[in-house]
């Protein structure tokens, strides 16, 4: 079923500038004992420079997948991405390389995503080996910079991952995202593994260097209140597929499809006073291998019809720049 | 005790200065591979290991020469002499001093052992790797090739090699490592599998690396645990191999010793009762083999992370 | 499960094809004859000899015979021996080199995994080492020497066990200890290290929280778990039990198939030679094969279909 | 019943062992069994296709031919009561004895030995050994017959025939003074026609084994043991003292010996070199040194450089100190050699080798005169590298050693070592693809012409590329004579001349070291044979 | 309410190679029957390792039970033996580890794996135990438990290994349930059906819970009181209510302050604790958390402050709750106002 599109899932206000990353329908699936899983189902979106956009979604809906197919970690099963008008997936390698190193991902699991048997020095510097642009003492000043920039003791060059802590060692991939003054970059989850205090650290970060060099983001996530918070805009993904779009603030003063709604309900709010009627969805996310009929959101939904479970949805814009699939709001 | 001291005003004051301490790390900084060896150098039964095989490379080296006699020497009046003060080791049938030939044969032994080592090592690092790395189809059909080069007879291949390239010890090491390398390849590929999936190599795709600096910076080092514990039980099981293809005869050539070679001569003294003839060399590839594994399990703890605080 | 088996047995037949190839080419590459004889020999004697296994005619020729034959499942006669045939050679020593060689595989596994999980239990503290020293010196004797001693003290000196041939389960005894000592020593240090890596495993915290005794936890969640390497061992290492060593087969005069790998090559008995690839080879890949189901068995993540290396 | 799995011997096996290796003394009728080793399994037990000792050790015992050698190493009469030569030397006729039989109770005929003959001269058959019967006339040409359709024919016209049921008519292709030799040599031994043409693998299992002589084959567990039994049917049976013979097949000296040692076998033999040493010195009873009808020496590839010099090639051998080798190395009483001809052969008067003397001597200080002589003919500074080859063995091994480091003493050059399969070494000898290599020569006859005969022109064992017409026709002469005094003078001259252009470098010739346990007794051995135990008895 | 477990000044360390770890540096609290209670604290303060302290779970070889005390029902636990243990482990105290993917057995059915546990602790026939296994996936909403329970945990969802975990650990009715981070590595959706289920299951049996965790919003969910646990040792304890309106301690108002209101403005930075944990090798003399503390005077520096009672059942160790702070913060600055 092809996504009825208006203006490329615009936000309104957006509709005259150029879109950084123009996203189009793009799917990944992977296949497991002959069965097709599909990761991602479609996904259109356009981002432009200077915004974040939130991408949130329950774990194993395939936000990560889509992070990674748009930076062609991943080869995609169809669409296309075009990065500045042109399409990733058609580079050969040498260009791919070059549009590496305008476009970054700072993963989830900042200890994981950092090799152990490397100094951070090594760490920081392998874009500049790899891309072969800075060496020697430049490289080394512009390694200081960086560990300056995200707030790190430059003098901690040549200890090892092991020896920071959580918010230190994102803090160290962050450098490395930034090294070759990139355009855009993924945050793949860069908050989840960390805990509250540091978290905030990070997202500070995060934001002051949006601000001072213009960064545009696409930030992946599972937690509702941070992303609201950093995103200008976000994306809600449910088993592969796209559920609702729109600014931050609208989506969570009027959530229109029933799982964002059940999502931003089950936020814990570290308040015991406030009791907000909670939407605890029953059951499980379904098998991405065998997704249900119809509306793939139907077996858990509180509201479901029965024409969920024979049509898709179409994704539509319900209001100006909101947009969902969903049956409810189908005229 | 809090209770008992003496509390005054000023200690009330606020401080603004405090957040200076905020960023330090107090663990002393270590590089890691400082910190394995550390944790080496503790492991009395790793260090006794290295201590030996040092120890062997050197008699290896000088031992030969240290009591005037030759390794190829006869002498038959003075055959079959137990260890004495003339000869340190005794004598083999040929009246030839063991000492000198024992100290020789570790020479070709260890060099056997470590050549053999270093190239199941390349071979091995560099096939897996490429093989897993690469995946699906390439993958599958590099390890059947691997497959087909284990199943083909052995000592076929040996013959071979040392028709191909004359006799010596090169074609006995390549003998040894024209299948050696496929187990190390199979287990750098397991591992290589497993750490492709990890994100720090996925970061490192993404900055646009390619396939051998991937290998290079991340795989190697991080696969280093096993592949090397690997090694050192290539090491001993190469001077065997050496030995075992002596017993059949495809061995170093005479009158060069090796310790493969020594054992085997040596065989036939148990039935007369010069059994020192056998336990000299047999002594010495097991205190090899002992030193190699004690080494190479203090090897594997000392770069297990999860074994490190 | 039928159609991946379907497709596995396809794939053994390619991999089986190349290997015969590639084994037909180096034999014939390799000098050699199967008929020089010391003496005289008259060219017409020399002749017939050849005209009778078709030596005569072009190789191409005598590949495509080969295979011919091999389609029906007939090695060919052997040119050494006129009186069996490669399938005797089998028929004949097959059974008695399968009965040594499970018999050395219930040892290696027994005292292997024993060995290893004690290590590995006590990790670094005395029952370590013992378990270590004894797995060395099944590693650093050579098996020749090995099976040689053991027959002197148990057979000449004691008396207590017949020297050798294979008559009597007595007769098994040691060659089967011989045969079993490798194996042993390897499959402990194997199981030893995987040991390690699953005690350190959440779940085995888990078991432990449960209230479950040591013992338990070991049984039935350490073993099972760490097994799996000691398993993709087992597959190779079976095929090369069952199918008979040479050296402890020439030692203790054993009538099984070990001895058909090694001698026919010596001899260029070319029938037999590839017999003896195809039927290894055939071996290798069905254990290997039976090692990935047994994947799946004994993890019940790994699905057979993935593991098609 | 011989492919029943061996359930049965097991036990009392089993039980010998734990009875300290007596042998059995359950055994009902006190059967006298003798437990002997056979390094191999046979390839062939059928007299036409056999193919080494391995084979003949057993064949020589299940059958006879026409003739037989008494202990004493004389021909006497075997199935064959009587013979008559022509006055040409050319036409022998043998008259069976009557009431000869094989095992199965048949009747052996003058048939079965046509029969037998001609089987193994046919190119089909493949025989290793057909040229043993090329003195017959017409051999040659039918076992070299290419042509399928021509056989018939060429069979036809091959020199034997069965005149009668008794009578057997052998037409030689040239006069062969030692022909009766031969007959008693197993490609001589008749095959009974009839089992042959029921069943031509007969010869492959005990069951349906047919044998003519003292022992019948009754077991044969494929490389494993083989039992042999008195066979009731053989018309001497009343010399044979042995119920049963068993053998086991094993192919490790070091094994046989811990057998020996623990009363598994009653006779070990060949021993491993090291326990030889120590047993030739000890006196021990149990220990027996015959001669054997073998040299041991080094070939020299006559056509590679500086080995087409005499001088360098007599230097070599001038420099080797064969007591040495004898003494300490190969440690089992051999007798060095300066001869090519070993003892145990009879000259007209007294022994061949005895009357040869030593043709050449052991002269350090000569050597090296000569080698700088023939390295200076060749235009040669020093000797050129060089490689002595020899087939994988230790005993090999060990003299090659001893001798390379002989020359790097006495002649001050070394030389190397390179082992390979013996396959290889045969081919690369037959393709002139070698320096030196070491080789060794087992008389197939009693007589020096097994041996004089290797080296003249082109021969097809003259592996050392040698050629000397004044040895040929030594040869020739020694060959058509029917005079042994002429015969025995012209081979005489023959290994003077050999020894003179050295091609060969003789080291020591062979002795058969064996052991045998007291209470085995008759065990005798033929110069150019296993030790026999056709007469052998027990007794305890 | 009776106390089913005191924690009584506990230190435990690690012995390392860099010197000694001292994770928990004299933690005091208590858990009433059918209490729920909250642990929580950034990473590293030494939550799992009080958690593990109770069940002494932690590394034979390395651990020491420095100091203290852990009294289950009067006796104390450190001073039982390794078999003693083993009868109270999954009987009297059940554990629910942080990753449902790494603590069961991938090889071993969850049927068996609950089974297990419970014939380790009641005499009752293996067909008792498969029914009683069977009650508790039903108990912890598994769908079609009869199917499930013959299942291996990878053919389970993350949610439904974690309710597996569950059933496990409530298998032989434990008197007290630790749950150390049950729901980190589970989204919002999962987590709020695991609460869900924790919170109805601990109203059917009485079970007192221990909940571990670094996210407040879990704790202001389902807990009764909070211990605040800071470098090892505790900082804080109230009641939910008191904690989350009147935090008494700054590390305790600074891990409230930096997580994001869902209404939150966007464009106003947000507030984390700056820096990082002090490092437990060699952990500060006074007040861990002087380092990062707004408030921090001189006396933090040097002397640690006792943890005491500010308000009715709120406890805190704070130097500024000290009679002395308020008079120096009442002659001038007013930042010690904040905090009250
Ligand atoms: N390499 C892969 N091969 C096969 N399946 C995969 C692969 N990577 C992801 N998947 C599957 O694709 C689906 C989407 O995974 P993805 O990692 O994108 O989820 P996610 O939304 O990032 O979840 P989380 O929040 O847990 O990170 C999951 O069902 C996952 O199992
Ligand atoms: N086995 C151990 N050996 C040495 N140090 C340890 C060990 N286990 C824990 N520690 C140390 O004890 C301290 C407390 O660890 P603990 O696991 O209790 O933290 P936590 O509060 O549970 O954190 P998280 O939220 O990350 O689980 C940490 O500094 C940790 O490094
Ligand atoms: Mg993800
Ligand atoms: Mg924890």
């Amino acid at each position: 079923m092809p996504i009825q599109l208006t203006e490329n899932n615009n936000r309104k206000g957006y509709e005259s500038k150029t879109p950084l990353i123009q996203i189009k329908e793009l799917k990944k699936y992977f296949s497991i004992d002959r069965h097709k899983l599909k990761a991602v189902d479609g996904l259109t979106l356009d981002i432009f420079p200077g915004e974040t956009v939130g991408l949130v979604g329950e774990s194993g809906c395939g936000k990560s997948t889509a992070g990674r197919t748009i930076i062609r970690l991943y080869e995609p099963t169809e669409g296309e991405v075009l990065y500045n008008g042109k399409n990733i997936f058609s580079n050969k390698h040498r260009e791919m390389v070059k549009i590496r190193r305008e476009i970054q991902m700072i993963f989830q699991d900042p200890y994981a995503s950092l090799n152990p048997r490397m100094t951070v020095e090594e760490i920081i510097g392998e874009p500049f080996a790899i891309h072969r642009t800075l060496s020697g003492k430049k490289r080394k000043e512009r390694i200081k910079e960086l560990l300056k920039l995200v707030g790190l003791n430059p003098d901690h060059m040549s200890r090892f991952p092991h020896e920071f802590s959580g918010g230190q060692r994102q803090r160290i991939g962050i450098a490395r995202a930034l090294a070759l003054d990139p355009k855009f970059i993924v945050c793949d989850e860069p908050i989840s593994a960390l805990d509250v205090s540091i978290q905030a650290q990070v997202v500070n970060l995060l934001k002051e260097l949006q601000e001072k060099m213009g960064l545009t983001y696409l930030f992946i996530a599972h937690d509702l209140s941070m992303v609201k918070y950093i995103s200008d805009r976000i994306l809600v993904m449910y088993l592969g597929k796209m559920v609702e779009l729109t600014d931050s603030e609208s989506l969570y003063d009027e959530p229109l499809h029933p799982y964002t709604q059940a999502l931003l309900s089950a936020v814990p709010i570290p308040d015991p006073e406030v009791k907000r009627e909670r939407i605890v969805l029953k059951g499980d996310v379904p098998s991405p291998i065998a997704p249900p009929s119809g509306c793939v959101f139907r077996t858990r939904c509180p509201v479901a019809m029965e024409i969920c479970s024979k049509v898709e949805p179409k994704w539509q814009e319900v209001k100006p720049g909101h947009f969902t699939a969903c049956h409810l709001y189908e005229v | 005790m809090e209770k008992q001291m003496k509390l005054t005003e000023d200690m009330f004051q606020p401080v603004t200065d405090n957040f200076k301490e905020a960023e330090k790390i107090s663990r002393p900084s270590i590089s890691y591979w400082a910190d394995v060896w550390r944790r080496l150098k503790t492991n009395k039964l790793a260090m006794f290991g290295l201590v030996i095989i040092i120890l062997f490379l050197i008699m290896a080296i000088i031992g030969p020469y240290l009591n005037g006699y030759s390794y190829y020497e006869q002498d038959f009046t003075k055959k079959n002499l137990k260890p004495n003060a003339e000869h340190w080791f005794g004598t083999d049938t040929s009246g030839r001093d063991l000492f000198t030939r024992a100290w020789y044969g570790a020479r070709i032994s260890l060099f056997i052992g470590f050549m053999a080592a270093l190239i199941d090592f390349v071979i091995g690092v560099l096939y897996g790797g490429i093989s897993a790395i690469k995946g699906g189809r390439t993958d599958n059909i590099m390890m059947r090739i691997g497959e087909v080069l284990y199943a083909i007879p052995y000592l076929l291949m040996v013959i071979l090699v040392m028709i191909a390239m004359n006799r010596g010890i090169w074609p006995i090491i390549i003998a040894m490592t024209i299948t050696g390398w496929i187990p190390t390849a199979r287990l750098v590929r397991g591992q290589v599998l497993q750490l492709k999936e990890l994100e720090f190599v996925h970061a490192a795709n993404a900055m646009g690396a390619s396939i051998s600096w991937i290998l290079r910076k991340h795989m190697i080092p991080n696969t280093l645990g096993p592949i090397l514990v690997n090694l050192t039980l290539t090491v001993p099981t190469a001077i065997f191999a050496e030995a075992t293809l002596s017993y059949l005869g495809l061995g170093v050539q005479p009158p060069q010793a090796s310790w493969g070679t020594l054992v085997n001569d040596a065989l036939g003294s148990i039935h007369i009762g010069n059994l020192y003839q056998l336990y000299i060399p047999a002594i010495l590839i097991s205190l090899t083999m002992l030193a190699f594994n004690v080494f190479g399990d203090g090897l594997r703890d000392a770069l297990d992370p999860r074994l490190r605080n | 499960m039928l159609k991946y088996s379907l497709k596995r047995l396809l794939w053994a037949i390619i991999t089986l094809w190349v290997i015969i190839t590639i084994t037909f080419i180096i034999m014939k590459i390799i000098p050699g004859n199967p008929f020089a004889k010391e003496g005289p020999m008259p060219p017409a004697i020399y002749n017939n000899l050849q005209k009778h296994y078709n030596l005569d005619k072009p190789e191409i020729v005598q590949y495509g015979l080969y295979l011919k034959s091999l389609l029906q499942l007939d090695f060919g006669p052997s040119m050494k021996s006129k009186t069996l045939t490669v399938n005797d050679y089998i028929k004949k020593g097959f059974p008695v080199s399968l009965h040594l060689g499970l018999q050395a595989l219930i040892i290696a596994i027994t005292f292997g995994l024993i060995l290893g999980v004690i290590a590995a239990l006590y990790h670094n503290r005395w029952p370590d080492y013992l378990s270590m020293v004894i797995a060395i010196l099944g590693i650093s004797v050579p098996s020749f020497i090995l099976a040689t001693f053991l027959i002197q003290y148990f057979a000449v000196y004691l008396k207590v066990l017949p020297v050798a041939t294979w008559k009597s389960w007595a007769h098994t005894v040691l060659p089967s200890i011989s045969l079993a000592m490798l194996p042993t020593a390897y499959l402990a240090r194997l199981m030893r290290s995987s040991m390690l890596e699953v005690m350190n495993q959440d779940y085995m915290l888990t078991a432990k929280a449960k209230g479950l005794g040591r013992s338990m936890i070991i049984i039935k969640h350490a073993i099972r778990n760490a097994i799996l390497p000691v398993v993709t061992v087992l597959g190779i290492t079976t095929a090369n039990l069952v199918t008979g060593s040479f050296i402890i087969e020439h030692i203790f005069g054993i009538p099984g198939m070990g001895e058909m790998f090694v001698k026919s090559i010596f001899n260029r008995d070319y029938s037999v030679i590839l017999g003896s690839t195809v039927f290894y080879s055939a071996i290798l890949i069905f254990l290997i094969f039976v090692v990935d189901v047994a994947y799946t068995w004994i993890d019940p993540r790994i699905k057979v279909a993935k593991e098609n290396i | 019943q011989t492919d029943e799995p061996s359930s049965s011997p097991p036990k009392d096996d089993g039980e010998k062992t734990a009875e300290e290796g007596k042998e059995p003394e359950e055994a009902p009728a006190e059967r006298k069994i003798l437990y002997l080793n056979n390094n191999e399994e046979p390839g062939a037990l059928h007299p036409g296709i056999a193919q080494g000792t391995h084979d003949s050790w057993i064949l020589e015992h299940a059958f006879e031919g026409l003739t037989k050698k008494t202990p004493e190493g004389e021909i006497v009469d075997g199935m064959a009561e009587t013979w008559d030569v022509s006055d040409d030397n050319l036409t022998w006729t043998f008259h069976l004895k009557d009431g000869i039989l094989w095992s199965n109770g048949d009747p052996v005929t003058a048939e079965d030995f046509e029969y037998a003959w001609k089987y193994a001269l046919n190119p089909d058959s493949a025989s290793d050994y057909a040229y043993q019967l090329y003195y017959l006339e017409g051999a040659e040409e039918y076992n070299s017959s290419e042509e399928e359709s021509k056989f018939e024919e060429l069979e036809a016209k091959v020199g034997v025939k069965a005149v009668d049921e008794k009578t057997l008519e052998v037409k030689l292709a040239q006069p062969t003074p030692y022909f009766l030799d031969l007959t008693s040599f197993y490609t001589y031994y008749p095959v009974n026609k009839k089992v042959q043409e029921a069943n031509p693998d007969w010869s492959h299992e005990a069951s349906s084994y047919v044998s003519n002589g003292a022992f019948k084959l009754t077991e044969w567990n494929h490389k494993e043991s083989m039992k042999l039994e008195k066979n009731e049917n053989y018309y001497d049976k009343d010399k044979i003292k042995l119920d049963e013979v068993q053998f086991v097949i094993i192919d490790n000296e070091d094994t046989a010996w811990q057998m020996y040692q623990a009363d598994e076998l009653d006779l070990a033999y060949p021993l491993p070199q090291d326990v030889q040493g120590q047993l030739v010195d000890s006196g021990n009873p149990e220990f027996n040194n015959g001669p054997d009808f073998s040299v041991y020496y080094y070939n020299l590839n006559n056509n590679v450089k500086p080995f087409n010099n005499v001088k360098v090639r007599k230097a070599l051998a001038m420099a080797i100190e064969r007591n040495t080798i004898t003494e300490h190395v190969a440690q089992g009483g051999q007798k060095p050699a300066f001869g090519i001809i070993p003892p145990g052969i009879n000259d007209v008067s007294g022994d061949f080798q005895e009357n040869s003397g030593d043709l050449f001597k052991e002269d350090v200080e000569e050597a090296k005169k000569l080698l700088a002589e023939g390295l200076a003919e060749e235009g040669m500074k020093k000797m050129p590298k060089f490689t002595i080859l020899y087939n994988t063995s230790d005993g090999h091994k060990k003299i090659a050693e001893a001798v390379q480091e002989m020359w790097r003493k006495n002649l001050d050059f070394t030389v190397e070592l390179e082992n390979v399969e013996f396959q290889v070494k045969l081919d690369r000898e037959k393709a002139g693809d070698y320096e030196i290599s070491r080789a060794g020569w087992s008389g197939d006859y009693v007589d020096p012409m097994t041996f004089v005969d290797l080296w003249v022109t082109d021969g097809p064992f003259n592996d050392a590329n040698w050629g000397n017409p004044e040895y040929d026709k030594q040869i020739e002469i020694a060959k058509t004579s029917t005079d042994q005094k002429v015969r025995m003078e012209a081979m005489h001259k023959a290994e003077q001349i050999l020894m003179e252009g050295m091609p060969v470098v003789p080291i020591y010739f062979y002795t058969k070291p064996f052991m045998v346990k007291p209470h085995v007794k008759g065990i005798f051995t033929p110069i150019n044979r296993y030790p026999q135990f056709i007469y052998a008895d027990i007794e305890k | 309410m009776e106390k089913i477990l005191e924690v009584k000044d506990l230190h435990v360390s690690f012995q390392t190679y860099a010197g000694e770890v001292k994770a928990v540096r004299g933690v005091n609290f208590d858990i009433k029957e059918g209490e729920t209670i909250g642990i929580v604290g950034e990473s590293g303060c030494g939550k799992s390792v009080t958690a593990k302290s109770i069940m002494k779970l932690l590394p034979n070889n390395s651990v020491r039970y420095k100091q203290g005390s852990i009294q289950l029902n009067g006796r104390n636990i450190l001073e039982s033996s390794e078999k003693e243990m083993q009868r109270i482990r999954g009987k009297q105290i059940s554990m629910i580890f942080q990753d449902p993917m790494t603590s069961l057995n991938p090889t071993s059915k969850v049927g068996n794996q609950i089974i297990e546990a419970i014939l380790r602790h009641n005499k009752i026939s293996r067909k008792e135990a498969f029914n009683k296994a069977l009650n508790m996936l039903e108990l912890v909403g598994i769908p079609q438990p009869s199917k499930r329970i013959h299942q291996y945990p990878h053919e389970y969802s993350g949610g439904m290994r974690q309710r597996a975990m569950i059933a496990m650990a409530l298998a032989c009715n434990p008197r007290l349930l630790i749950a150390d981070e049950p729901t980190t590595a589970l989204d919002v959706t999962i987590q709020a059906q695991i609460l869900d289920l924790m919170k109805d299951i601990q109203q059917k049996t009485g079970t007192s819970i221990i909940l571990i965790t670094h996210d407040l919003g879990v704790v202001a969910e389902i807990c009764e009181r909070v211990v605040v646990m800071y470098a090892g040792q505790v900082v804080e304890t109230a009641t939910v209510k008191d904690l989350y309106r009147k935090p008494q301690h700054p590390y305790t108002e600074g891990l409230l302050k930096s997580v994001p209101k869902l209404n939150m403005d966007r464009k106003q930075p947000l507030a984390p604790i700056i820096g990082t944990p002090p490092d437990l090798i060699d952990p500060p003399k006074g007040c861990p958390f002087f380092a990062r503390c707004e408030y921090a005077m001189s006396i933090c520096k040097n002397h640690s402050p006792e943890l005491e009672e500010v308000n009715p059942g709120h406890f805190a160790a704070c130097w500024l709750h000290h009679p002395m702070a308020k008079k120096v913060a009442g002659k001038g600055e007013a930042n010690a106002n904040t905090i009250n």
